[in-house]
């Protein structure tokens, strides 16, 4: 905790310094950029974590504003006026968490297509600004009203800007040492993943953005307070993109980056303006030398900076707890198809497939390429969905349904291609592995949930020819496919899923790798007692684990029975005559 | 209790920083102007005009016996960062009085920052009704500018028909609402009114809307770039010969940027044009050019607006003896003081002018009538 | 007399890791280059470099006595090394017609399409529609149908049916019957084996065996594999 | 549903197709939020202003305006653009401020007052019944032609599936001897140019001037993302949607709700159909 309160204490001190050091008027002006510079900070938080740039804050920074305007312009007193404020924040945080939640639904990514959203209703927040003159004073704004609790914007409103300043950054180091944080940042990272997991994205995404919008609005709050107007330009395009770039500037990976951003950029264009005409030529050239050569920001710079004299001493892991029991919903269940059909455009991926396995046991699934096994377990954790057809668990009917929500009826997946969380280190990986079905919201709070552990993923690591304990600190981009998968395996099995998927689990393995992965599967399913099915391509393999064969030809089961009978039905040769690494 | 402390201390700051400017002997006055944004392009003629007021008042024995020096600072930004740059020229830099030339926005926030603790005379083209303790405006206001001009058009140019166009905005709203009751009287009526926003560029429609609603009258309140692009197309569709235009904020820059194709019966109403022929224009437009040289930037009524707004001040500070607010306020009313647009008075904060009315056809303005002493009707009551 | 592909001392990797250390191998026309060795121990790092994805920190890559090191990996296709990669083989975004012609094609598919008949099936179709065994086998028959030289192979059979495996082998080694050098990187053993002349083993970044296949012991092979 | 209506339409629809063309290739394409291809139309449109300041005959305008835009999307692309392939964020915060390096380069040669361009073509005539310019006449047929050669031609040459192959997959498309730097910075040049081109083709129908080009910036990205990025078709239905909305609401209604009818469609497009109205699955 050290560690927060030192930065934290030296910005309360510094910004306390101002005022006395620099006179009032420097503490106006430094207060104006603070006030940009805490909504940035909830932009560098979803941008730096989640990789979701908005580009409209300023929406929620002028509406707040508005709002706080037509409050204390009917002075009601400084309890209504606080009371007001707290609902705003509430509406507000309601009303981005619904916009981002509804619009990443069902939808892999962070690309441009939200931010151009965000954009959009700027622009008509600004246009209904400028035009709505009954309400909003139109273009020339609206004015005449005292600041919060009559304070003066010279002298004490400072104060309560600093407050606000220090808060904010104190909540946002703090979360970034909770577990939340590393949820928030895997959703940038490997989304697929993380819905594998059970963690719902579009609501992660839409958590981070109502997040960033209270803090937006906050600073929007504190602005009508300390402007004593509220312009069109509030809640306009420009100056949503100002605040981008303030928190591009500063650097959006760290806490105080954009509170930098905002201070050297708000002073030095401030400085420039009246002193060097073409002062906008030079901010852009520092811009773009900024995106280009530090795309972490100032921030970055200065932390390289003060990291070469004091380089970060390792830090002793913190000894485990033992990992509170994963929610399985169905325990001991079959798994079954009912003429299932899946087509993608006009190719026909599955084309009636049903059978219907045991409730324990391995079931391997072969076939040629092609023929839909891929598919099949895509249709079964929600990746795909259906044309036509069910797909049940026990008694529960699984298909339809969104991919987060597989774990949760106890479906653990491995992908074909290992899909890790890539830039972050393999006990990261592991960490939010071991939160995945376990962990409940307040957990995510909480720093001890770091330190679950459970016993199969202790075993996994501790197994001498796991490769992964010695890699624990190594980010996982650059490990090789194979300790990919081992690291996949890990992360599926950590939750405890009574029904475990495995795409290809032994793929780019050589001979010995092969032979342990195919122990642990099976001394998984011996543990658990529950239901594993494989896809497998190496018929040595297949015999040695499987308690059933699926074969699968050309999106229909061309048969399902043990090995034996699997192999010397002539159907099966004739399409599929197997083979051994 | 809370406010009247804070007001203390305020001035006590205020006090402690004007101790520290007197040192010079000057009187620093606060020269508010856009140098970045969409008004920009005014920022170079209006420091210049600003220069040679300081200049001229300066040789006649400044304000109450003190020379004056001007401190810039650029307010083509929003009105926060705007209210920043003054509050630096006040509380940093010792300003003790501003004039400005910006938007509206930057007004209001300036009056609310300001507080009526330091004179402040506001001179562009606005919508009027504006008023605050130590708030002195010389700009035209949409009554001066249309109330002799619509029914001078409708008599010279036997138009009727009018149709309204401007920028969703308070300014061409609240000029429109008053042109409505000028057009009446002059016996025209209003065959359309329309307002498009900043962020629309294409004007086919409006066109087309203006085409069929038969005017043969065009109120233009559209602003900077969106005037150009209007009267570029007006022309282009062949609109110029069936309709007059009259534009309040259509000054030389704009006019260039129409282009002399496209401005056939292209009027214009203010309270100055470079082009003006009496003696005071004439020899103000000698003097910047002496000053600035042949290709200064071209003169224009809003550069030219911070000229009359420095005027105003000394002659009011020199009338009422002080910088000091109230006693400003106190003699403000009457105040008479004579420039390149003419014998001036102030009358309810606001400055009652000659008004020019210039018709750019051939790509130059050429004053077509003036009218002298115009009173705004949306002045103070004091 | 030179071999059509020299390796020599190559050391290289990513950014700030080596991962490579003074490999030196060579591949003759008409021949195929083995390189195993359990994961991690450079494979993939090793056809990179020699296909131009990574550069080498020092040592150099010659094809017919010239020096191709320095070249950007698409001027030593245009020199006629052609190239699989392991992950990321095909272009999801186009149909399979298009990820067959947008190379530089020798021949025609026509005979790649008897032993790989669904690909003539879903030539209208994005690649990124089909399996992952599918694509694979799309980005082998590209690599192969190329008029390259020397061919780089990143785990071809991965995820392959064994039958398709069997096909591949056979391709690969009419490929080589007709001139061309391959180097082929697999952990499937019988795979391997079937088809190389020459076995590059690596651990640890570093060359443990280079020889001709019929001197290496399947034991042999085996030790340097386990774990 | 008057003749001018139509031809309004005609004329919104085929000029935004012609803005957006070059933004479809950098962004839908090369996948770079380009935030100064509004300034790439704005130097286009000063080419007229810089053949008359050098006294150089008007026939010079098109390779003027050709040369200069190119030269200026060569230096970036070298300097700038190179780096950010695949960082499409990165893009969008470095064009802007290339964008604001733009501007301010034009300003310092030009100024940055209003500057005026005659129509090479001038008058009305009479079509369907209605005057209409002359020049919006000419213009529109022309990128009509100019469209229909484009189509004819991408469909023809394998450079558009090249630029997909190397945006999906760089590293394999340099694998199968495509040269991507090459091709990328081919690309953006001739992105650019087009802007360049739509500049020049209506700077005697709109206001000119160093702060011009954010009117064609949004307009752009909005058409793009309702019609879909990456085809011609999607880019020339997107243009419709966006231009056609404007235009009707604005005639029919007002020009503010028009413009607010266009943020909606939009917002309404990218959360229904982020790819567009071309795409039917996925």
């Amino acid at each position: 905790m050290a560690s927060v309160l030192l930065p934290v204490s030296l910005l309360l001190a510094v910004l306390l310094l101002i005022p006395e050091l620099f006179g009032d008027f420097t503490a106006y002006q430094i207060g104006l950029y603070l006030i940009y510079g805490i909504a940035a900070q909830g932009i560098g938080f979803l941008w730096g974590k989640t990789g979701v740039l908005p580009l409209g804050q300023a929406l929620f920074f002028g509406v707040a504003a508005y709002i706080t305007a037509i409050t204390l312009r009917a002075e009601g007193g400084l309890v209504l006026d606080l009371a007001l404020a707290a609902g705003v924040l509430v509406i507000m945080a309601v009303f981005a968490f619904a916009l981002a939640a509804l619009i990443f639904r069902g939808r892999n990514e962070s690309g441009p297509y939200f931010s151009l959203i965000t954009l959009a209703l700027v622009m008509i927040a600004e246009q209904i600004a400028g035009t709505a003159t009954n309400l909003t004073g139109g273009f020339n704004g609206m004015s005449g009203f005292q600041s919060l609790g009559n304070l003066d914007p010279f002298g004490g409103f400072y104060y309560v800007i600093v407050t606000a300043t220090v808060a904010v950054s104190l909540l946002l180091f703090i979360l970034n040492r909770l577990p939340v944080n590393l949820i928030a940042r895997a959703v940038a990272n490997n989304e697929p993943r993380l819905q594998l997991l059970g963690f719902p994205t579009h609501a992660v995404k839409g958590a981070v953005f109502a997040f960033s919008a209270v803090i937006a609005a906050l600073a929007g709050g504190l602005f009508a307070s300390h402007q004593g107007i509220v312009t069109p330009t509030s809640t306009g395009f420009a100056l949503s993109a100002e605040m981008v770039i303030l928190a591009a500037v500063g650097g959006r990976f760290h806490v105080l980056g954009p509170l930098i951003g905002a201070v050297i950029v708000g002073w030095a264009s401030a400085e420039l303006r009246d002193s060097f005409p073409y002062w906008e030529l030079l901010m852009a050239v520092a811009f773009i030398l900024v995106v280009l050569k530090a795309p972490g920001g100032i921030a970055e710079l200065l932390e390289s900076a003060y990291r070469r004299f004091r380089p970060v001493g390792t830090t002793v892991p913190k000894p485990a707890i033992v990992a509170p029991k994963p929610r399985n919903g169905v325990a001991k269940s079959r798994l079954q198809f009912d003429d299932v059909k899946l087509s993608i455009g006009f190719v026909r991926i599955l084309n009636g497939v049903s059978f219907e396995t045991p409730a324990t046991g391995i079931v391997s699934v072969i076939g040629p390429n092609g023929a839909g096994k891929t598919s099949a377990l895509n249709t079964i954790t929600g990746n795909l969905r259906l044309t036509s057809g069910s797909i049940s668990l026990g008694d529960t009917r699984i298909d339809s349904r969104p991919p987060h929500m597989a774990l949760g009826v106890g479906i653990g997946r491995k992908l074909q291609v290992p899909s890790v969380f890539f830039s972050m280190s393999v006990s990261e990986n592991l960490s939010i592995a071991m939160m995945a079905n376990r962990a409940g919201l307040i957990d995510l709070f909480r720093p001890t949930t770091f330190q679950w552990r459970s016993k199969p993923l202790a075993d996994l690591l501790e197994h001498p020819s796991v490769p992964l304990q010695e890699e624990l600190v190594q980010p996982v981009e650059h490990l090789p496919q194979g300790h990919r998968q081992f690291l996949e395996y890990a992360m599926t099995i950590a939750a405890e899923p009574p029904v475990l998927l495995l795409d290809e689990p032994c793929a780019g393995l050589s001979p010995d790798e092969t032979g342990l992965m195919t122990d642990l599967v099976r001394d998984y399913q011996a543990d658990t007692g529950g239901l594993v099915i494989v896809i497998e391509h190496d018929m040595s393999i297949v015999e040695a684990i499987s308690d059933k064969v699926l074969v699968l030809h050309l999106g229909q089961v061309l048969a399902f029975d043990t090995f034996d009978k699997v192999r010397s039905n002539p159907d099966v040769q004739v399409v599929y005559a197997g083979g051994t690494k | 209790m809370l406010k009247s402390t804070t007001k203390l201390l305020a001035s006590a700051a205020m006090a402690l920083t004007l101790g520290t400017v007197s040192a010079t002997a000057d009187i620093k006055v606060g020269v508010l102007v856009p140098d970045s944004g969409p008004a920009g392009l005014f920022g170079p003629s209006t420091r210049n005009s600003a220069k040679l007021a300081a200049e001229k008042i300066n040789a006649s024995g400044g304000i109450n016996g003190e020379q004056i020096e001007l401190v810039f600072a650029d307010v083509g930004v929003p009105p926060a960062e705007a209210t920043q740059a003054a509050l630096r020229l006040w509380k940093g830099e010792g300003a003790q009085a501003f004039v400005g030339m910006h938007d509206s926005a930057v007004r209001e926030a300036l009056i609310g920052r300001f507080g009526g603790q330091v004179p402040y005379v506001y001179t562009p083209v606005y919508e009027g009704n504006s008023c605050a303790d130590g708030l002195y405006i010389t700009g035209e206001t949409p009554s001066q500018q249309l109330a002799p001009v619509i029914p001078h058009l409708a008599e010279k140019e036997g138009v009727s028909k009018w149709y309204l166009i401007g920028h969703d905005y308070n300014w061409p709203r609240d000029t429109n609402a008053l042109a409505k009751g000028y057009i009446a009287d002059a016996g025209g009526e209003v065959v359309g009114e329309e307002y498009v926003p900043f962020t629309v560029a294409e004007f086919d429609s409006s066109l087309q809307r203006i085409k069929e609603s038969g005017a043969d009258a065009v109120l233009i309140t559209l602003v900077g770039g969106g005037s150009v692009g209007f009267n570029v197309s007006f022309a282009g569709f062949g609109l110029d010969e069936r309709a007059i235009r009259l534009g309040t904020l259509i000054e030389e820059n704009t006019l260039a940027g129409i282009g002399a194709d496209n401005a056939d019966r292209l009027f214009s109403s203010s309270g100055y044009f470079a082009s003006i022929e009496t003696e005071g224009a004439a020899s103000f437009a000698a003097d910047y050019s002496a000053a600035y040289g042949a290709d200064a930037p071209a003169l224009n009524g809003l550069g030219q607006s911070a000229y009359e707004g420095l005027m105003l001040l000394a002659a009011l500070a020199n009338k009422a003896g002080s910088l000091d607010v109230a006693a400003m306020d106190a003699a403000a009313e009457g105040t008479t003081w004579t420039t390149p647009r003419g014998d001036n008075t102030l009358t309810g904060h606001h400055m009652a002018q000659t008004i020019y009315l210039a018709d750019g056809s051939g790509g130059a303005f050429n004053i077509v009538a003036s009218f002298d002493n115009v009173a705004s009707s949306e002045a103070c009551s004091n | 007399m030179t071999a059509l592909l020299e390796i020599d001392t190559l050391t290289g990797g990513y950014r700030d890791t080596n991962v490579l250390f003074d490999v030196s191998a060579h591949i003759e026309a008409g021949s195929v280059l083995g390189v195993f060795g359990r994961n991690g121990v450079g494979k993939t790092t090793l056809a990179r470099l020699v296909q131009g994805g990574l550069h080498p920190v020092h040592g150099d890559i010659r094809l017919n006595g010239r020096s191709v090191g320095d070249l950007p990996a698409h001027a030593r296709r245009g020199q006629g090394i052609g190239y699989m990669p392991q992950t990321s083989m095909v272009f999801d975004d186009l149909t399979v017609r298009e990820n067959l012609t947008l190379g530089n094609a020798r021949e025609e598919t026509e005979t790649y399409f008897d032993r790989f008949p669904r690909l003539a099936e879903r030539l209208d179709q994005p690649a990124g529609t089909m399996s992952g065994g599918e694509r694979k086998i799309l980005a082998f028959v590209r690599t192969m149908i190329e008029d390259t030289q020397v061919i780089i192979l990143d785990e071809p059979s991965e995820g392959v049916q064994p039958e398709n495996i069997d096909h591949m082998a056979e391709c690969l080694k009419e490929r080589a019957l007709a001139g061309a050098g391959i180097l082929l990187c697999e952990q499937n053993l019988s795979f391997l084996t079937g088809v190389s002349n020459w076995f590059l083993g690596l651990d640890a970044g570093r060359v443990v065996l280079n020889k001709l296949a019929s001197e290496v012991p399947a034991s042999e092979l085996r030790s340097i594999l386990s774990l | 549903m008057t003749s001018v209506l139509i031809l309004n339409l005609a004329w919104q629809i085929s000029t935004l197709a012609l803005v957006a063309l070059g933004l479809a290739i950098v962004f839908g394409k090369l996948r770079i939020m380009n935030m100064a291809h509004g300034e790439f139309v704005m130097i286009g449109a000063y080419a007229p202003v810089i053949t008359s300041s050098l006294g150089l005959p008007g026939w010079l305008q098109l390779p003027v305006c050709l040369l200069t835009v190119a030269f200026v999307a060569f230096i970036l692309e070298r300097v700038v653009i190179r780096h950010l392939y695949g960082r499409m964020f990165d893009s969008l915060l470095a064009t802007w401020g290339i964008a604001i390096l733009l501007r301010e380069a034009v300003e310092l040669i030009f100024g940055r007052g209003y500057q005026s361009v005659s129509p090479p073509i001038s008058g009305t005539l009479s079509v369907l019944g209605s005057d209409y310019p002359a020049y919006r006449i000419a213009v529109i047929i022309g990128i009509i032609i100019g469209f229909a050669a484009l189509y004819w031609w991408n469909a023809r040459s394998k450079v558009a599936t090249r630029i997909k192959a190397m945006v999906g997959n760089p590293d394999l498309a340099e694998a199968i001897g495509i040269n991507t730097a090459r091709l990328s910075a081919g690309a953006f040049i001739f992105g650019c140019c087009t802007a360049g081109l739509a500049g020049l083709i209506l700077a005697p129908t709109i206001r000119i001037e160093p702060m011009m080009g954010l009117d064609y910036l949004i307009r752009s990205f909005f058409a793009l993302v309702v019609g879909g990025l990456g085809s011609l078709e999607g880019l020339g239905i997107g243009a419709g949607i966006i231009a056609g909305t404007q235009s009707f609401l604005g005639a029919v209604v007002s020009q503010t709700y028009g413009y607010l009818a266009v943020l909606t469609l939009s917002i309404l497009f990218l959360w229904l159909k982020p790819d567009g109205i071309r795409s039917s699955s996925r």
